[in-house]
């Protein structure tokens, strides 16, 4: 009896915590597709350029890994598709859209663009694969340091046909270094299918160069930081480096317009978005609260980015 | 008129009925995408089994290229932004370019690679970049890169289908919407050095032998130099424009004909200045031209550090119209 | 009784045969070692300039890879370690030993040298793991040809941690090509024990791409040539693309005097040597008498070369 | 007198008792080896978890030196053979030139590339080449390169332990054996440019204030233009030679300097001519000295194709001293 009602209580108190941990990444997820849409909106009306890769769908990546991490000492490594990392990172949505939209206040002061942040321990770049070495690097001084730091760098499927990604696999497990390999496969390069792209097995490449592997669904961000956390905790008490692969959807074009998808396709992964999988499981009001909130938040920033540089609504 | 895009897009499908040993490879160039910048859109449908979509492995696949082009098939590669060309480099230099050499001229690796390059799209440091001068110097490879005043079509059609060494073939972002540059107004547009296929253009906005200045460009940069020397006619400035077809090798001695017109030099290229392009073609006008010169060559390039994506940032950064502009001006107080 | 004799008469005719294969390769493996023997000492008479990498101790995977080839239509793509390659595939002694003394006579005018061979379908090339991709374009070239040609590829184990290889296995499983990648693993790269270069396997590195992959011992040359018949037509017949690791040890410096291995490491591997396995398999005296007639035919080219050169012993 | 390895060797020795952020990672760089050309000889020795062995991933070892030196190390990564930089390009152009800029100035990446360059050894066709122009004009690194009449130790102390930019060093294969230059019977070494870190080595055969030429090269080719200099000095010709330390940038103050003490300047340098280093030189002399030489400016430099394995190939390839003295006589009539 009294263990079935302590079994009761934990599961009570797991449930409690699970849903405010729900709560937390919701708001996040929330809030990077805010900002993902605005982004879209604003390059439709004229006020960014170049390219604006969103991570519309994948949030649940974005906030579930890096929310297993110590983001004092932690280090993530992105790349194209990197606003949703950022965000989870460190919130800095002014920086982030000032950035993408070319002005002084963007965190790189307009220099780098969507593809090249950088803030305290965040650094992103848009050639893919190209920034596997420099995580590797870092944490090989990490190690040499005995900081403790984790460094996480994340990849899309499509990436994972670079060279320079196996290089940095051989060494990271030869030097056992505190790195995790995400892989964000969201089944298509721009408009490539996995299938034309990547031969074999994420996880069987992994394992065959020395990395411990694992796979989650990565629209279930309970699951995707209930992963990541273990993963980082093992990494980070000397178990070496590893993979996750996070099996995903993008539910926006490759960065614009450019989507030749069939649109039933998309339609498909619409339930099985992580944001709507995530409002299933909390409570519809708090959730449309907390929906406005960010695009309050958001709506306030891009007003004053847009007077800013002499123009609003 | 016909766009540089579609100039392209039909020589490739020409090239592919000419030629059944004519493929072409790339990230994501099958249709309805048909490329990142659209040039081989339309092809795949009408030659399915010879246009291959590829993993991104920018370094294998220009391998693959050349494996082919060693076997007998005359492939076109497309790499998706010229600043890629840096995973490529070991392939281009240490292989591509070797082989005939080293093996004493008993192979040819006749691919082509084609890759746009350029800024002005807000693409940001690793997507904006122009990185030929990487491979400018490189033995045995040659580079071409039409301008505004080129047929791209055509070049692309001599590099595919005749060529027998390896071919860098640039291409520019902001060229390829544009249609093709003719004679008309005060602007006269002729070419040398046709025979090599890959031919000088000349463009005057004069009908003098002699000119105030002569501007010598490539590429991209020629799309602000054409409406400049279209305002600089109002004023009365003759300008002689050489634009080369093929930067490598260099067709020297029009490049000494055109600064000849003149003997005032203006040399704009897209990249960075030091150890460019321009410094090879100054280098070269300088020591041919000795003596011979009213002036000191003026090169003009990119500053020499990273381009920003920001619009502003990305403009101070390249060389715009206007600087051409005060260099011509410059030269002629 | 019937089956039994019929056996019998099986396992006689399948022992002549494999004597006269034997004896076909110990005369290929000992002329490859006399040739590299040869070279070194011209390289100590001041004959040679340049690197010299012997494959002392590896003719078991040149004579029995190469052999398992259609040497017609075939192709060989070569490493820095290509000299045992080389001669398996057309025993152009004088071509080679010609090449790499810088002669007019060498198979690429002495342009090329020790590094860089070509001849028919054989090339070679110094840079590590820069052949696979230009193997890779072979494969695809002959493949659309439909000319039923298998290209193979040979890398040493240190060259293993090079990123073109893994896009080039990437490549070749996506494309289902007909291409081998011989890997001959003799555990060190230049002064570099393997285990310092190489995480996890070779095996499960090729499979986790969408390989068929093999190991054999690589000092045994009728398994090797066994297993490279074996995969060669599986290739050949569409199976697709694989992967052979053959198990050997350098028995020479790396390149000309560097070695600084233990002397009594390298003495254990003697007897396993693949030319000392296949004697004891074979009749001394023909052994003795093929071994005198390599010396003599290097000896007679060496001399004729060096003539040629204006100088003599 | 110590060698140009040795003084690199003690120099990487005091570097790493100097400060304790300096790691050494690259191909075979562990005792008893010491690296191809043995630069870290003892190394590893006396500061056993400080140099690491790599396998063999030229491009990621690379970026991992970068990844280290953004996290607050200082790293000294070594390629083999300057030839595989090829295979270091992404990262050094997309990665390690770019992360400063477009970050905006917040970080840093000081690390150290060591390679070296050039032929004269028989390696053939891909382990012979001076690759340095492909990444000359590359914006925020410094590219240097010791000559013969460099303390080469210096050089790499300054660029280890005090450099807060990504350099390529680039040493010379045929240099290291040598003795270091020194000013010796009719040879004057001074230096220029020592703020920097990266001298500007004038050799002078002569104590005039003008001379009949200036030479302006680096690196390996200085090991054959000294021994020209003192030869020249015998029949009283008098030649000023500059070797810049640092090729990018490029102490322009001090080229001109030099090349008007005679007005009659020869280019020499290993590698090709085509879009050389040369090119730059000639381009900036020509430029700022417009009306002032007395005569072309002459570029010498390696013929365009391959480097043959077969010793008078490589030697017909590549430039001799006899060329050099050819062009400076050559100047003189
Ligand atoms: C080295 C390199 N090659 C090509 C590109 C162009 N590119 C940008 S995103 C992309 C597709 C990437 O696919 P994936 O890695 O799956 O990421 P996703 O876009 O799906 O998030 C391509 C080809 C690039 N930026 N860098
Ligand atoms: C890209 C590249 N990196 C480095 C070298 C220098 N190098 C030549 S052989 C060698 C060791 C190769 O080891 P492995 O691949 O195991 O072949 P092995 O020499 O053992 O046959 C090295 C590092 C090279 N030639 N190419
Ligand atoms: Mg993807
Ligand atoms: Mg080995």
């Amino acid at each position: 009896m009294r263990n079935n009602t302590a079994e009761i209580v934990d599961i009570a108190a797991q449930r409690a915590s699970n849903i405010s941990r729900l709560k937390r990444f919701y708001s996040e997820m929330i809030l990077i597709r805010t900002v993902e849409q605005t982004l879209l909106d604003l390059f439709s009306e004229g006020l960014l350029r170049g390219t604006v890769h969103t991570c519309l769908g994948q949030e649940a990546s974005a906030a579930g890994v890096i929310n297993a991490l110590d983001k004092d000492r932690d280090i993530v490594c992105s790349n194209h598709r990197g606003h949703g990392h950022y965000l989870a990172y460190c919130a800095d949505v002014e920086g982030l859209i000032a950035e993408v939209m070319g002005l002084p206040q963007g965190v790189c002061g307009g220099i780098g663009g969507s593809q090249h942040l950088h803030r305290k321990n965040f650094y992103s770049n848009g050639i893919l694969g190209g920034m596997s070495p420099i995580a590797t690097g870092f944490a090989t001084a990490e190690k040499s340091k005995n900081s403790g730091a984790v460094t996480v760098v994340f990849h899309g499927d499509g990436a994972m046909a670079e060279g320079a990604i196996y290089e940095s696999f051989n060494l990271a497990a030869l030097w056992q270094l505190p790195i995790l390999f995400a892989v964000e496969s969201n089944k298509y390069a721009q408009s490539t299918r996995i299938e034309s792209e990547i031969a074999g097995s994420f996880l069987g490449r992994a394992e065959a160069f020395g990395l411990t592997a694992a796979e989650v669904d990565g629209n279930d961000v309970l699951a995707v930081n209930d992963a990541a956390t273990e993963i980082v905790s093992n990494i980070r008490t000397g178990k070496g480096p590893a993979m996750l692969v996070l099996d995903t959807y993008r539910m926006g074009p490759h960065s614009k317009g450019d989507d030749d998808r069939n649109p039933q396709e998309i339609e498909s992964h619409r339930d099985n978005c992580p944001i709507t999988r995530t409002r299933t499981q909390l409570d519809a009001d708090w959730c449309d609260e907390t929906k406005l909130a960010a695009t309050a938040k958001v709506d306030a920033v891009v007003n004053t980015l847009k007077a800013s540089r002499g123009r609003t609504d | 008129m016909t766009t540089y895009l579609a100039s392209l897009q039909t020589s490739l499908h020409n090239a592919f009925e000419a030629d059944a040993r004519v493929v072409l490879l790339g990230e994501d160039v099958l249709d309805p995408y048909g490329g990142a910048f659209k040039v081989s859109k339309g092809l795949s449908t009408d030659f399915p089994n010879r246009v291959m979509t590829t993993p991104i492995s920018e370094g294998a696949i220009t391998g693959v290229a050349a494996g082919m082009a060693m076997r007998g098939m005359k492939p076109v590669v497309e790499i998706m932004f010229g600043d890629f060309l840096t995973l490529c480099a070991d392939q281009i230099v240490n292989h591509i370019a070797k082989f005939r050499g080293m093996f004493n001229d008993q192979v040819r690796v006749p691919c082509v690679i084609r890759t746009p390059m350029g800024g002005g799209r807000g693409y940001g440091a690793t997507h904006s970049q122009s990185l030929e001068k990487m491979f400018l110097g490189t033995p045995e490879i040659r580079i071409v890169a039409p301008s505004h005043a080129h047929d791209p079509g055509e070049m692309l059609a001599k590099a595919v289908l005749q060529a027998e060494e390896p071919i860098l073939f640039l291409e520019n972002k902001l060229l390829y919407p544009m249609s093709l540059a003719e004679s008309e107004g005060a602007i006269n547009v002729e070419y040398w050095d046709k025979e090599s296929g890959y031919p000088t253009a000349i463009v005057r906005n004069h009908s003098l032998t002699a000119a105030d200045v002569t501007v010598v460009s490539y590429g991209g940069m020629s799309r602000v130099i054409l409406p400049l020397l279209e305002e600089l006619a109002e004023e009365e400035i003759s300008v002689t424009a050489a634009f080369p077809g093929s930067l490598q090798p260099l067709p020297i001695d029009s490049l000494i004909m055109a600064a000849s017109e003149s003997g005032r030099v203006v040399i704009a290229e897209e990249g960075t200045e030091a150890f460019g392009w321009g410094s090879e073609v100054s280098a070269l006008l300088g020591e041919h031209l000795y003596g011979k010169l009213e002036a000191p060559i003026v090169r003009l390039a990119a500053k020499s550090r990273v381009i920003p994506a920001a619009e502003a940032g990305e403009e101070d950064a390249l060389v715009q119209a206007t600087n051409i502009e005060d260099a011509i001006m410059g030269l002629l107080v």
